[in-house]
């Protein structure tokens, strides 16, 4: 088996280096160099438009999905193969996606069979794109009190309220989305609706952040007509769906502390602070809180490694995704700060040419939502303390 | 003397607190900002504060100020914190005017009373590159005639191209880190030769890089002694440490009001937030923090004002502590606040950024811990 | 006024400088240079009685207490004076004491005029020692949880129980000692009461803590008889009493983690560590931890400095004191991990002579109790959150 | 490498941790520390070690060992860890035998055997000043006649007054701080001219001072290569290294789960303390630590078994945050026990003791974040 992998191995780089397009070997240096996909998409180049293509073509754009749905059919052995070797070759994802990386999961697991033919392949070749309906301006940390409403008219529902922090929600097509279908029960009341962002009542409206422009919106449905075969779960069992596909999100947000490509925190802090006359970080204090923070990073790059491959192996606690979001956006919140610290002043920069239109600020500032959004770091260590470990309710 | 404001200084701030909330409150720096205001302040609230005698706060009766100490500076500048008002009080009111009380009357006599007035807006031109090294002066003076010529540039000099007045640290003898050879000089922006550029900072204001091309001055230009700046420019910076660490409170208690506020308001699993034991402790350990930041800096003035020994050392503390405390408040702020407070809508954010630039203004903590271990000896 | 006030500190300084025998104005080198009087003292010295003896007489043991109670009837400022003449000659305490330092407050302020005549002057003249009996093992920080009764036998209370953390109960002639009256009421069901430890059917047994001997006592109490008037405060009212009396030992603990005399931090951590080529404290990253301590360190120094002053000025808040014992403790736990760390492994020795018996380890080890003893941390931090920020209640 | 125990790793552990918990629990540790044993571990559990294939595990099968890996001895420490066993454990079966896999077959064949059987009792002699700096070796070792004569001093040498081998570090060439010049040795305790002398430290074991004067050893006791010693040294170094955060895990985890235990119990107010979330958010942090010091730690093992570049960086990186997860567990245990935990009756101050000893052992956390620093070249 061992060596069937080899094979695997061998053949995916040579088909990788014959075809991915060099454009799409460069590193990503902005976020038009991320594909999308989606109706409104433009492409940036030919090669972005033809990678993705080819990739689809072969189901590797959701490579562990099953081939049915537009998937690649592979075991999880050959997609992390896959991985590494486009890693390895510099390729870059020729698809950036939330219905991957969240709704899929949860249409795999809990749609009907006409729901998943109907996604997944679109999801797959990047025909439509999702954006995500959970938090609304009273129901952040506690999703449950949410009071987005949807009537059942018999054959439809009809939807009314208000989301909040829905990314790209402009820029997406589609939207999956909680709402409140029995207003008597909490947890028990909630849907989990899949619709159309054209259907007539929709709107979006972007939400400007501390850090400058961002992706997120407030979304609003006013008088919104959804079919009923549109609800994936059971009625009233949104709550299970939603539960499910967090866990995913959180496992992805989890990763964004580990060490990134690019320069190393040492690195940027020594172009940022230079050295003093015995070639140290000239600044021992900073010095010292960097080597600190460097301990916590490669040791999380490690727990990141084991947390993955233990997942792979089915012997995860389920609740250590909220451990691993705690700590990853925890971390990276401390590289930004730190990372400001070896800037001095020109990292205070908010629009300067120089300071690439305050790059640094706005990345560091746009950290700090880490430990909000996805959940809080305060509810990830609330289910850290009841599941894992076991401590009573209050 | 006791270790809290005594009852004039009480008064002074109950004069300052709603006056400064009145004229330039949170919403005045949005103004600034939505407006894109190149001046990054308001020069009317400016006036409005010299009207109140607040520019005079430091100089003495017989130019025309209140003649009152580093104490009374800092209620002010509390107050600028509190709401975030774009001023360049720290750099005119405290820094300026501790230089130019080491000038000749000449000198103080030309300044002071247009400072007073509000005509006159100063800026301390000290750091060479974009982290806080004062020791290190390579900007060069050298003798030219009666005078001397000045080359080199300045940078992190806020609102440096809005200044009438520049005071400038050079290197008239000696490497750029002898502790000997620093004379400071009293520079007119419009001086031929000056370049000034400023760039917008992330809490809006304005910080502007300064480039001297063969600068002349001539000899009643200098501050103080030839050669023996360092002892003015030491003094300069404490004070403008300690005045940056009153600001910093304010900064921090603004940001600390709105979310106990938040926390006494919002809901969520059916409970008000600030019923949730882990974060009522963070809230009394951030409590605790602010209230040890408030006592170091009221020390630094006091030890400033007394002519202590031990200024310098406290000015360092408090500006560390200060730093520390204050970037624990809007750090906290942020977070208690969840995704309203990520939102540029919503006031929070300006307090973390408004923070982030003070704590790095004269040196941030951790430049100020290292400089306390030099001077302890270790 | 403050003309008065200077010649006062002429004449203080003037009698000081004759009075003070010159061993008491060596440094205290360990704990029996510590007077601590009562019935069971010996003194170290003919020096230590007659310094105990003279101030007693002046009143000065208690300064600011009243003249007719054996006091010293100084005001506030006049005290200061005193205290500061005294550091500044460097003259020893001439008495230690539960009995000053503790009960004394709650005497003058609840205390019958018989109780007052009857103890304070023995506290002050140092004849009688005291001591605490809160905590019990069923009642730690939840104080009104005590479960040691004292039944109303008519003329007198019948007192069985026990109580933990009783500081040199083996020491003490009397102790002071939260009992439940009322079994059917919580906090207003206990009561405070004064009796003889020689009463028959009192016991003590010492605790070994994990850095070794210590003053702390189990004491265990088996039909003891004590009389009605033994009561301070109102039957069922102990609580007010306790709560008043704790302050107080707040505000003496909270003093802690101020700037000691000797050596500084810094002073200790070179020795132990020595320095690099640079000159530098032989360790950049201990060197940055130490520093960043130094700052809060002083800044705490001037935090104490300014509670106490408002303290006497009556203007500072009373649930401040629950602040300061906070930051007292925690920062000097935090100052002797630096030690140890600077310490190395010689800090290490347990009970070698050149460790001086392990004082290092031992005395950081102790330093674990500091927040613990007088109310946990956490007990400061709810206090802080509910009497000064006012946070509601879960 | 997945970066978890395979089955046969799990396997070892379900036979080391009933077995040790059996053998040496933290009762075995009280009662040698009330008889005050002049040793600070007890040879009849060290026996029973190699009676196990303990002693062994890193030792190969022609030695009769169990020739398995760092992360194999790591289990074992770890459960030394949970159950606080006074051992010389990681002297004598990780950095002996690690040293002597360097050496030649004569040597390991005089030596391995008796380490796998129980009888030798080995001992890393490379401290030799308080604070661990095993970079600098000032300890003489000149050639005379076959051999070489030792004069100096080495301390913090866990366990040396017992120890049979004495594995030391030496100057043959150069200065104190020379990369190259370092000679591994192989000392027999009994050896003329060695003087030992032990204290007890907090944690009941026991650690020795060792002078060397002028003690006599012909070349075949060189570790490895004369002169060339420093890159074995380094290896040695790395294993105990994450060794010793292998026991400081299992400290960290044994002190844990008692305070777990006990927040689940402990009433106060009427509720079970563990229900209060301030506690809970810390015992969830804590829990956070410590997964992640695991993870470092087997990363280091893997690296090192498999002979990775990043093997020395990796073994930094696991002692420096096992020495944070650890200390940071076992405050909180006393912390969060309260008085109780304050006793010496009650077990968890001894969990605080060796947690201390262990972090300081092979560098603490200050040690090993400035060398990842000046590895990774700032």
């Amino acid at each position: 088996m061992a060596d069937d992998l080899e094979q695997f191995r061998r053949d995916t780089r040579a088909w990788l280096e014959a075809n991915c397009p060099p454009e799409m070997r460069e590193p990503v240096r902005s976020e038009k160099d991320i594909c999308w996909g989606g109706r409104k998409w433009t492409f940036q180049s030919e090669a972005q438009r033809r990678w993705l293509e080819i990739m689809a073509e072969r189901g590797w754009t959701v490579p562990d999905w099953p081939r049915e749905y537009g998937g690649g059919g592979l075991s999880p052995a050959e997609a992390k193969v896959l991985r590494q070797e486009m890693a390895s070759l510099g390729c870059r994802k020729p698809l950036e996606s939330f219905g991957i990386s969240m709704l899929g999961p949860a249409l795999l697991k809990y749609g009907t069979e006409e729901q998943k033919q109907e996604h997944l392949p679109k999801i797959a070749r990047g025909e439509i794109r999702w954006c995500q309906g959970y938090s609304e301006p009273n129901a952040g940390s506690d999703l449950a009190s949410l009071a987005t409403r949807a009537e059942d008219k018999g054959d439809h529902f009809l939807v009314n309220g208000q989301k909040v922090w829905t990314s790209y929600a402009d820029q997406a097509d589609w939207i999956f989305c909680l709402v409140r279908t029995d207003p008597a029960a909490k947890q028990g009341g909630i849907s989990f609706l899949l619709f159309d962002m054209e259907t007539p009542g929709v709107s979006t409206k972007p939400i400007l952040l501390i850090s400058g422009n961002s992706p997120f919106c407030e979304t609003f449905f006013d008088d919104v007509v959804v079919p009923k075969d549109q609800v994936l779960g059971a009625v009233n069992d949104g709550w299970s769906v939603a539960k499910y596909l967090l866990g995913h999100e959180r496992e992805m947000i989890s990763g964004m502390g580990g060490r990134s490509l690019g320069p190393s925190l040492p690195e940027l802090a020594l172009r940022r602070a230079g050295r003093d006359e015995h070639g140290r970080l000239d600044d021992p204090v900073l010095r010292a809180r960097i080597a600190l923070f460097e301990v916590r990073s490669h040791a999380f790059a490690a727990m990141s490694e084991r947390f993955l491959d233990r997942l792979k192996a089915g012997s995860v606690h389920p609740a250590q995704a909220s451990m691993m979001k705690y700590l990853g956006t925890e971390l990276n919140k401390d590289r930004h700060e730190l990372l400001m610290a070896a800037g001095g002043s020109e990292a205070l920069e908010w629009d300067s040419e120089a300071s690439h239109g305050g790059a640094a600020a706005r990345a560091w500032l746009r950290t700090k939502a880490n430990s909000i959004e996805g959940g809080t770091s305060e509810i990830q260590l609330n289910i850290v303390a009841k599941r894992i470990l076991e401590l009573p309710e209050a | 003397m006791p270790l809290f404001l005594d009852a004039e200084q009480e008064m002074l701030a109950d004069t300052v607190r709603p006056f400064i909330a009145e004229t330039a409150p949170v919403a005045h720096l949005r103004a600034l900002r939505d407006a894109d205001d190149p001046a990054g302040f308001s020069r009317k609230v400016w006036r409005a504060f010299a009207g109140m005698g607040f520019t005079g706060v430091l100089v003495d009766e017989a130019h025309g100020g209140l003649g009152l100490g580093q104490v009374e500076a800092g209620i002010v500048l509390e107050e600028i914190g509190r709401n975030l008002t774009p001023s360049p009080f720290l750099g005119t009111a405290v820094g300026a005017v501790e230089a130019l009380r080491h000038a000749d009357e000449a000198m103080q006599g030309s300044w002071l009373p247009r400072i007073v007035s509000g005509e006159v807006v100063a800026a301390l031109a000290l750091d060479e590159s974009a982290r806080h090294r004062p020791e290190r002066v390579a900007l060069k003076a050298e003798r030219h005639g009666n005078g001397f010529r000045l080359s080199g540039a300045k940078q992190f000099v806020a609102f440096g191209h809005e200044a009438d007045l520049l005071v400038v640290s050079a290197r008239t003898s000696g490497g750029a880190a002898d502790e000997d050879g620093v004379t400071l000089f009293a520079l007119p922006r419009t001086q031929a030769g000056v370049t000034v550029s400023a760039e917008r900072l992330a809490d809006v204001s304005m910080a502007a890089r300064v480039e001297l091309d063969g600068v002349e001055l001539d000899g009643s230009a200098v501050i103080g002694e030839v050669d023996g700046g360092r002892a003015v420019l030491n003094r300069v910076l404490s004070c403008v440490r300690a005045g940056a660490a009153s600001e910093l409170q304010g900064v921090a208690e603004g940001a600390s009001a709105m979310t106990l506020d938040y926390l006494k308001q919002r809901k969520q699993f059916g409970r008000v937030i600030g019923s949730y034991q882990a974060l009522q402790h963070r809230a009394a350990h951030l409590y605790s923090e602010l209230e040890v930041a408030r006592a170091a800096t009221l020390k630094a003035q006091q030890s400033l004002d007394a002519g202590s020994d031990t200024a310098d050392r406290d000015a360092s503390v408090a500006k560390a502590m200060a730093g520390m405390a204050s970037g624990l408040a809007v750090r906290e702020a942020v977070q208690m606040h969840g995704g309203i407070g990520m939102t540029d809508e919503y006031d929070v954010g300006f307090f973390m950024k408004r923070q982030r630039v003070l704590a790095e203004m004269f040196g941030d903590t951790d430049y100020h811990a290292d400089l306390l271990a030099r001077m302890e000896g270790y």
